[in-house]
């Protein structure tokens, strides 16, 4: 099987001035059909910038400076913007982290998706409608409501669920998402892992999954690549990284999980526990 | 290959079917054909009225074939017969005097220039009583509000319709009047005079000048009203076009404001008349569509005066000034018992060249050292008449509107006249007018008002500067047209286009 | 507690003063604009003072004559030296330009902002009053101020000012509008902040873009309405040499010497493309996400 | 130990063009000073709009908010501004709530600068000079005191999470409504952001409702929780009893979902 | 929304009144006098007598208070009054120069919006570069040039030199054309740079971002998420320049010979035609604020939160 995407040697860097500094350093990865690869780390390691990198999608201020992005074997990279415009949605699918931001305010969340989904097939209103009525139900949206709905009108999670939705229902081949439960509660959260593992196994799409969880990274993919400070210090199979993390910020990451039930022994002994735990790691 | 394409919206063409038609621009629009209450109705050939000016300004019959006075109150006028209305009916006396009748119930400033106390129509005889003794009558008829018209017609029509298309004995009728936009004049075949060689006439209203010029150089207009001056030249090059410049009955003068006790003094009204150079008005602001002034009327018509334009003399107006006990300080700025000596000139926008005039005359002032500021105002008669402060005024009249001196004097020098903004009273002159108004023998009124002329310039009430033509453009495709001096009768049955 | 070093993320030191005196000079625009500004200032404050010629007294004898040593630009109808005019008649120019809008702001912005962000009655009550001031026309107002108060150019600015301030009322008002129910606003009020620490730090500059957009452009606005009026004998006076009087003066010579108008419509249309250029570089410099 | 906040029968109705939202419904609950109380529920219980009710920024269509036995409801302008020294806020969405067009370290400054008067016990050191204090909040979410001259738009979600928290404690308010103020924070970080909560709870007093998904974290900082569910309270005792017997389905059933 | 329309029409009430004393006390402030205006005296000769006949007849001779409250109560029964000048009612007048207003106004803004739209759009497209400059020149042009010398210029290049279109008149659809693009490049100036302003704004924004990553057509993420925001600012300056659509025309009505408000309602002020000039202002009045009202009620289409926030329009 060929690798859906593949990172070569990546590095983005930020104009300052007459200087520039680097935010990803040469980063390289690859996921394959059906895979899920999860990109854990820091805050502001640059794992989101990464993400937009693909997508061709960098804020002004930022820029490649070298490094491929191979999408389906092909560098995207020099791709003229309207190239990457067709593949965007259709072929990759983005779930932003600031999911806040990802409809436009003043359009109800429907129209944008159904926008979305025309924009990409040729459907009708009306099937489109239904489609994303049900994608709604899926994530666990009360989906007529939402569908009507501007996006202020929703909570924190009602809104990063309306946008994997719109994302997931193109069923893309290759899924990026940024930080997609970190507005969910566990139950929900569940559901909506669960969902993406289905579309997963039913169209074989590719999964570069970001977050800070290394909880659900072990969880979810079958490769986990821990970032720091711009790159990728460790990346391996899950099992190897749960078992035997070498990097020190990944041991420290594994150490830094409490459970409800640990907690409340430590709790009671011991106030400060979990801050204690990170300290010494 | 488009600049050839014709344009179906210019007229002027010789259509097919040997239509004739012309198009004329002139320079304010209206809103309304009120035949009692607008010039334009007789200045667009609609209506006639019973007397007419000629080309020298005289008064001829029209309407009416010959008219005399009965006594001094008593007048009888012969209506010309054969004439008919555009509706077909015929014009005898009784439709003349329903048409006074009207114009009199319409118009205040009619019934106050016509005077009339009853009327009597037998035929084709109308006798006009008047309530006091009225020399000047027949000069008052030729009065564009004094047009005649089909009183029959209205009440078919309504007055509101009747107003938008009269109906007169004119060469022409109206077919259809845009108001403020323009209106189209189609041919009357009845025509007493003979029909009309044109079939129809566009007349349309601009009020810019600029826009105006530009119509007649595209040939999209063929007689275009008042050409700015600075146009006048390019036109020329244009062999297809003519300038016509006529003398106008109108003059522009400095208005002083005697009641000033600075302006009181003769020798300071002469001093700043000398230091204005009458010829360069007339070329250089003018461009030579003006002719240099010697008084309140032009010397071509009969009461004009004889005497010779004044010449600029600075030297000797200093003199004047030092005379009437102004001295010039270190500066060279002129003082009266140490107070400064600077005066106020009130121009206005209505005339273009008047605010160039004042320009000219604080420059010419300034050069010998007399400061004069200019201020323009938006309502200058307005201005006049309810502020003291100011000096001098440029100022513009139209002096012999109906072919006689007597209106002017009246109306501008003699107390609570209604063109005497700053009340003169010269008392020389008083008696000079009062005489004239006794007068109905028209040797001795020309004789009469060329004397007050003579008060006037000896007196240095005003400072007449010029009088400015017409200037009117014309296609040389129009025939047997020519701008009048009188300014009212646009059109008439004998122009023609090639 | 520690410090916490392991939690760096990746450092940039970015010294921002330096980086906004840089990015200012990046935009060509912008320092072209500045360019262009500081030369017509200089145009005007040293004009004045080193006119070459007479520009107010009328020489018959010269009048439209082509450029020449002695008169670089030619002359004019009543035979004053047009460059000379153009000169006395800078300062006056951008000083009532400058001076109606920097005025129409001060009016025009606040009230917008208040109007927009208070609402209630006191919304009502502005924009009622701004839709009365909207249905006068101008020309009444100048006429009765030249009228009451003598016709000259500060009455003029009045009128103008009058009508002018309603369209920042309204335009400042629309954009608050939509901000105030944003969650930064929120956020400031949550914070303490005062209704003009609202207004000031956080609508204003939100506002402030379209504001110096409109101002760059109605500086030429303004030039031209004095010039209207001045063509309806409202406002300068002659002979000053005020570009817009200046304009209307060659109004009759639009064909055969249209030099005569052109002349000083450049000198307006320098002014409005100097302030547009600034206007619209300080925006793009105000614009912190594009930079 | 004294009352602090109380909320009475809270009810809440949001208006949308496909009918009515039931956000909130008969809610009530208390706060005392120093203490914590933990919010958890599902998305779109109503745990954000409960927190905009405390702060006042949204009436509640019944019941009312009381501040140490005054109602926030009738507060005047000039009242609730004073108020608001004591009750802070970390938004949910950082990005929306921080204005684009300030350098973070403005955005930080303003609930100080409006509070001229207020000295933190952990700013005194720094209180004179605004950048150093904004540099030392910035140290204490642990971010580089470089950001400060960063724009809202040049951080990294996490970054900005942190720079709503540095603005929230900013004032030791004695009350903070912290709404999912970790999400996006990775596990060290996390640590850190919630023993700093903790332990300025302990040296100041400050009192939190803390609303947050992350049941651990709920736990681990909360002396009491609420669960909400459609808007509606289902659950509420003490932190230590989460694992009880007694406890409502919902709330086992999340407890199972972590453990 | 009926709440608010509602109250709009007691505010209406409100404005026409305030407007119709503050034109009444403008009318009466401004010097000049209407009788001398009345009687055009240059030809004909007038008498003390008269003036002061007519005087009465106007009703001048009564205190201001008196009049005011006379005009006012006629204006009750819907009767504007006449005009001294031309003695036909003043609403007669006013119908019968409105359709040329309007469609010189809708000429206008149809060039207006054919250019800035473009303009603007581009101009925001592509910052800083070609497009943007002539954009820029455009309307640099449009705000520095004054409309009767661009009135000139277009009948000379288009009516004199070319002979595409006539000079002058409203006749057919040709007569539109100068005009209309008058008065519309004049106007186009500021629109399509508070378009290029608002649009780099909302082009900034995160949600911009998100609709590209969802693979939507630049074009549809110009015109339907960009515009939306960016047309705030532009509406309200177009719901501005209804009153000065309506009279502040004169200039191009004067070139053109059209037969608009504008001109009518400069030459009344100069004539001091006062029933005029509040007929009109009192029409305008109701005017700009119903479609200021209507501007208002497009913001709340334009951003859904200005309909569901507290505040209100
Ligand atoms: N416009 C910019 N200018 C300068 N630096 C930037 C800009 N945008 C992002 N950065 C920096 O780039 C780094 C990487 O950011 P990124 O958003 O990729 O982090 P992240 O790994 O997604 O973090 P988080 O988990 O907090 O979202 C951060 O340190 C951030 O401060
Ligand atoms: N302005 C609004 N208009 C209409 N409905 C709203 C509005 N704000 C919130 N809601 C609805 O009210 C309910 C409660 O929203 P709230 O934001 O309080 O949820 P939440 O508990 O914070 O959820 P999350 O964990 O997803 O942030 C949701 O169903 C939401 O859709
Ligand atoms: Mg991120
Ligand atoms: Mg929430």
């Amino acid at each position: 099987m060929t690798d859906v995407l593949r990172i070569n040697g990546l590095n983005i860097c930020v104009h300052t001035g007459n200087s520039k500094q680097k935010v990803v350093e040469n980063l390289t990865l690859s996921i394959k059909r059906g895979e899920t690869l999860a990109l854990v780390g820091e805050s502001g390691s640059g794992k989101s910038m990464t993400a937009n990198a693909v997508m061709g999608l960098l804020p002004p201020a930022l820029y490649i400076d070298g490094g491929e992005i191979l999408f389906g074997g092909e560098d995207m990279v020099p791709w003229p913007e309207k190239r990457k415009r067709h593949i965007r949605g259709n072929q990759i699918g983005y779930v932003m982290q600031d999911y806040q931001g990802s409809f436009t305010p003043f359009i109800r969340i429907g129209k944008q998706c159904i926008e979305t989904l025309r924009s990409h097939r040729k459907i009708s209103t009306q099937e489109a409608t239904k489609l994303i009525l049900q994608w709604f139900d899926r994530v666990g949206l009360p989906a007529e409501r939402t569908f009507h709905s501007y996006p202020f009108q929703l909570s924190g999670g009602q809104r990063q669920r309306a946008s994997l939705a719109c994302t997931m229902m193109l069923e893309p081949d290759l899924l990026i998402a940024d930080e997609v439960t970190t507005a969910l509660d566990v139950l929900t959260g569940e559901r909506v892992m669960n969902l993406m593992s289905f579309l997963q196994s039913q169209s074989g799409c590719a999964m570069l999954l970001i977050t800070h969880d290394l909880r659900l990274a072990l969880k979810r993919a079958a490769t986990v690549a821990v970032m720091k400070a711009g790159s990728i210090v460790e990346m391996g199979s899950a099992d190897l990284i749960r078992s035997q993390a070498r990097h020190p910020y990944t041991k420290q990451l594994l150490a830094a999980r409490p459970s409800l039930t640990e907690m409340d022994i430590a709790n009671e002994k011991e106030p400060q526990a979990v801050g204690s735990e990170a300290d010494t790691a | 290959g488009q600049q050839e394409a014709p344009n179906p919206s210019i007229a002027g063409e010789v259509e097919k079917g040997g239509q004739k038609k012309a198009k004329m621009i002139i320079h304010f629009k209206t809103g309304s054909l009120d035949p009692h209450n607008s010039f334009y109705p007789l200045k667009f050939g609609v209506t006639e009225t019973l007397v007419r000016m000629d080309e020298n300004l005289e008064v001829k019959p029209w309407l009416a074939s010959k008219w005399e006075a009965i006594d001094e109150r008593t007048w009888t006028f012969t209506i010309r017969d054969g004439v008919t209305f555009q509706d077909g009916t015929k014009l005898d006396a009784a439709a003349a005097k329903a048409s006074f009748e009207r114009g009199v119930a319409a118009s205040p400033a009619l019934a106050r220039a016509l005077k009339i106390a009853s009327m009597k129509a037998s035929g084709q005889e109308l006798t006009i009583v008047t309530t006091e003794p009225h020399p000047s009558l027949p000069s008052e008829l030729v009065n564009p509000f004094a047009s005649v018209v089909q009183v029959e017609a209205e009440k078919q029509m309504g007055t509101e319709a009747f107003n938008l298309a009269p109906v007169g004995t004119g060469p022409f009728k109206v077919k259809q009047f845009q108001p403020n936009v323009k209106a189209d004049l189609v041919r009357y075949d009845g025509y007493w005079d003979g029909k009309a060689k044109l079939d129809e006439i566009e007349i349309a209203f601009n009020e810019d000048g600029n826009v105006r010029a530009m119509a007649l150089q595209s040939k999209e207009a063929d007689i275009v009203y008042q050409i700015p001056a600075e146009m006048v030249s390019v036109i020329q090059q244009d062999p297809e076009l003519r300038v016509e410049s006529v003398p106008s009955l109108r003059v522009h003068f400095l208005l002083y404001n005697q009641q000033k006790p600075l302006l009181q003094d003769n020798r300071v009204r002469r001093a700043i008349d000398l230091l204005l150079d009458r010829n360069s008005i007339v070329n250089d602001i003018l461009l030579g569509n003006a002719t240099a002034a010697n008084g309140p009327f032009h010397h071509r018509l009969p009461f004009g005066s004889e005497d010779e334009v004044r010449k600029p003399n600075s030297a000797e107006a200093i003199k004047l000034l030092e005379e009437a006990g102004y001295q010039r300080n270190a500066e060279g700025k002129w003082m009266k018992d140490g107070e400064p000596l600077s005066m106020q000139i009130i121009t206005y926008k209505g005339r273009p060249e008047l605010p160039l005039i004042a320009q000219l005359l604080q420059s010419e002032a300034a050069k010998i050292g007399l400061v004069m500021e200019i201020k323009t105002v938006e309502n200058v008669d307005q201005y006049l008449r309810d502020h003291q402060d100011w000096d001098v005024a440029t100022y513009s009249n139209s002096t012999s509107p109906r072919g006689d001196g007597g209106f002017y004097l009246n109306s501008a020098f003699m107390p609570g006249g209604s063109l005497n903004p700053i009340n003169l009273a010269n008392e020389n002159l008083i008696q000079v007018v009062t005489q004239l108004n006794a007068t109905a023998d028209i040797q001795q009124r020309v004789k009469l008002t060329q004397q007050a002329v003579d008060v006037i310039n000896r007196e240095v009430l005003h400072s007449f500067l010029v009088y400015p033509n017409m200037i009117v453009g014309v296609n040389n495709r129009i025939l047997n047209w020519k701008p009048g001096a009188e300014d009212y009768y646009y059109i008439n049955n004998k122009m023609d286009v090639k | 507690m520690g410090e916490p070093q392991y939690v760096k993320a990746a450092v940039f030191q970015r010294p921002l003063r330096l980086g906004l005196r840089r990015s200012l000079l990046r935009k060509p625009s912008l320092v072209l604009g500045m360019s262009l500004l500081t030369l017509l200032v200089l145009f005007a404050w040293i004009g004045p003072s080193i006119v070459i010629n007479d520009p107010l007294t009328a020489q018959m004898a010269e009048r439209l004559q082509g450029p020449s040593w002695k008169y670089p630009l030619g002359t004019d109808h009543l035979g004053r030296c047009i460059l000379s005019r153009l000169m006395a008649g800078a300062q006056l120019t951008l000083g009532v330009s400058a001076l109606v809008i920097a005025t129409v702001a001060l009016i025009g912005v606040p009230l917008g902002l208040l109007s927009g962000y208070v609402g209630g009655r006191f919304d009502a009550a502005v924009m009622r009053l701004v839709d009365g001031v909207s249905a006068l026309p101008e020309f009444l107002l100048a006429i009765t101020i030249a009228g009451f108060l003598g016709p000259n150019l500060a009455n003029l600015v009045l009128a103008i000012v009058m009508v002018k301030w309603i369209g920042y009322a309204r335009v400042v008002r629309s954009i608050v509008l939509s901000e105030r129910e944003k969650e930064y606003v929120l956020a400031a009020r949550v914070a303490g902040s005062s209704l003009w620490t609202i207004l000031w730090r956080h609508l204003l500059p939100q506002i402030l873009s379209p504001v110096i957009v409109l101002a760059a452009l109605d500086v030429g606005k303004v030039i031209l309405t004095i010039s209207a009026l001045s063509y309806l004998g409202l406002g300068v006076q002659p002979p000053v040499p005020e570009w817009g009087a200046m304009l209307n003066d060659g109004r009759p010579y639009f064909q055969t010497i249209p030099e005569l108008m052109i002349y000083p419509g450049i000198g307006i249309m320098i002014v409005v493309i100097a302030c547009n250029l600034i206007g619209e570089g300080l925006r793009d410099l105000l614009d912190v996400r594009s930079r | 130990m004294k009352t602090l906040l109380e909320g009475k029968h809270l009810s809440k109705t949001y208006k949308e063009a496909a009918g009515t939202v039931k956000a909130l419904e008969d809610v009530s609950f208390f706060i005392q000073a120093g203490e914590c109380l933990g919010v958890v529920g599902e998305s779109g219980s109503g745990k954000s709009t409960l927190a905009r009710i405390v702060l006042a920024l949204e009436t509640p269509d019944r019941g009312d908010v009381r501040l140490n036995d005054v109602s926030l409801l009738q507060m005047k302008r000039s009242a609730l501004r004073e108020m608001r020294q004591h009750i802070q806020v970390v938004f949910q969405d950082p990005t929306s709530s921080l204005n684009q067009r300030l350098p973070i370290w403005r955005s930080i400054m303003e609930p100080l600068d409006n509070y001229p008067h207020v000295t933190p016990a952990f700013l005194e050191e720094v209180r004179h000079s605004r950048r150093d204090t904004a540099a030392k909040l910035l140290e204490m979410v642990g971010l580089d005191t470089a950001h400060m001259d960063r724009y809202p738009h040049e951080l990294s979600g996490g970054q900005k999470q942190r720079v709503a928290i540095a603005r929230g404690i900013s004032l030791a308010p004695r009350l903070l409504i912290c709404d999912e103020p970790t999400a996006s924070l990775d596990m060290s970080v996390q640590a850190q952001i919630l023993q700093l909560l903790k332990s300025l709870q302990k040296k100041l007093g400050m009192a939190y409702l803390y609303i947050s998904h992350d049941i651990a974290s709920v736990r681990w900082m909360s002396e009491r929780m609420l669960v909400l569910k459609g808007g509606r309270i289902v659950d509420q005792f003490a932190s230590n009893q989460i694992l009880s017997k007694d406890r409502h389905d919902y709330t086992r059933q999340l407890v199972e979902a972590v453990t | 929304m009926g709440k608010l329309i509602a109250a709009r029409l007691w505010q209406l009430v409100f404005v026409m009144f305030l407007l119709s004393l503050l034109t009444f006390t403008l009318m009466k402030l401004a010097p000049g006098d209407p009788v001398m205006l009345i009687l055009d005296t240059e030809e004909l000769a007038v008498t003390q007598a008269d003036e002061e006949a007519l005087r009465k007849e106007l009703g001048f001779d009564q205190p201001l208070i008196t009049q005011y409250a006379s005009w006012l109560f006629q204006l009750m029964k819907l009767d504007m009054g006449e005009s001294y000048i031309k003695g036909k009612p003043v609403l007669d007048e006013l119908i019968q120069r409105l359709p040329a207003t309007i469609q010189l106004a809708v000429g206008g803004m149809l060039v207006m919006v054919l250019i800035a739209a473009p303009l603007g759009i581009l101009a925001a497209k592509y910052p800083g570069r070609w497009p943007d400059h002539v954009s820029r020149l455009f309307a640099l042009i449009g705000a520095s040039i004054p409309s009767f010398w661009l009135g000139l210029l277009l009948i000379y290049v288009f009516a004199y030199q070319w002979k595409w279109l006539p000079t002058m008149g409203k006749g057919g659809l040709s007569s539109f054309i100068l005009p209309s693009l008058t008065l519309g490049f004049a106007m186009a100036a500021v629109y399509s740079r508070l378009l290029r302003t608002g649009l780099l704004e909302s082009l900034s924004q995160e949600y911009i971002r998100a609709a590209r990553a969802r693979g939507i057509a630049e074009w549809r993420i110009m015109t339907k998420h960009a515009l939306r925001a960016a047309l705030l600012p532009v509406l309200t300056v177009f719901g501005m320049s209804m009153g000065n659509l309506l009279a502040g025309q004169v200039v191009i009505e004067t070139l053109f010979s059209w037969p608009g408000l504008g001109g009518m309602i400069v030459e009344a002020i100069f004539q001091r035609d006062y029933p005029i000039v509040q007929g009109y202002v009192l029409f305008t009045g109701f005017f700009v604020v119903v479609v200021n009202l209507l501007v208002d009620l497009t913001y709340s289409l334009l951003d859904p939160r200005i309909r569901f926030g507290k505040g209100g329009v």
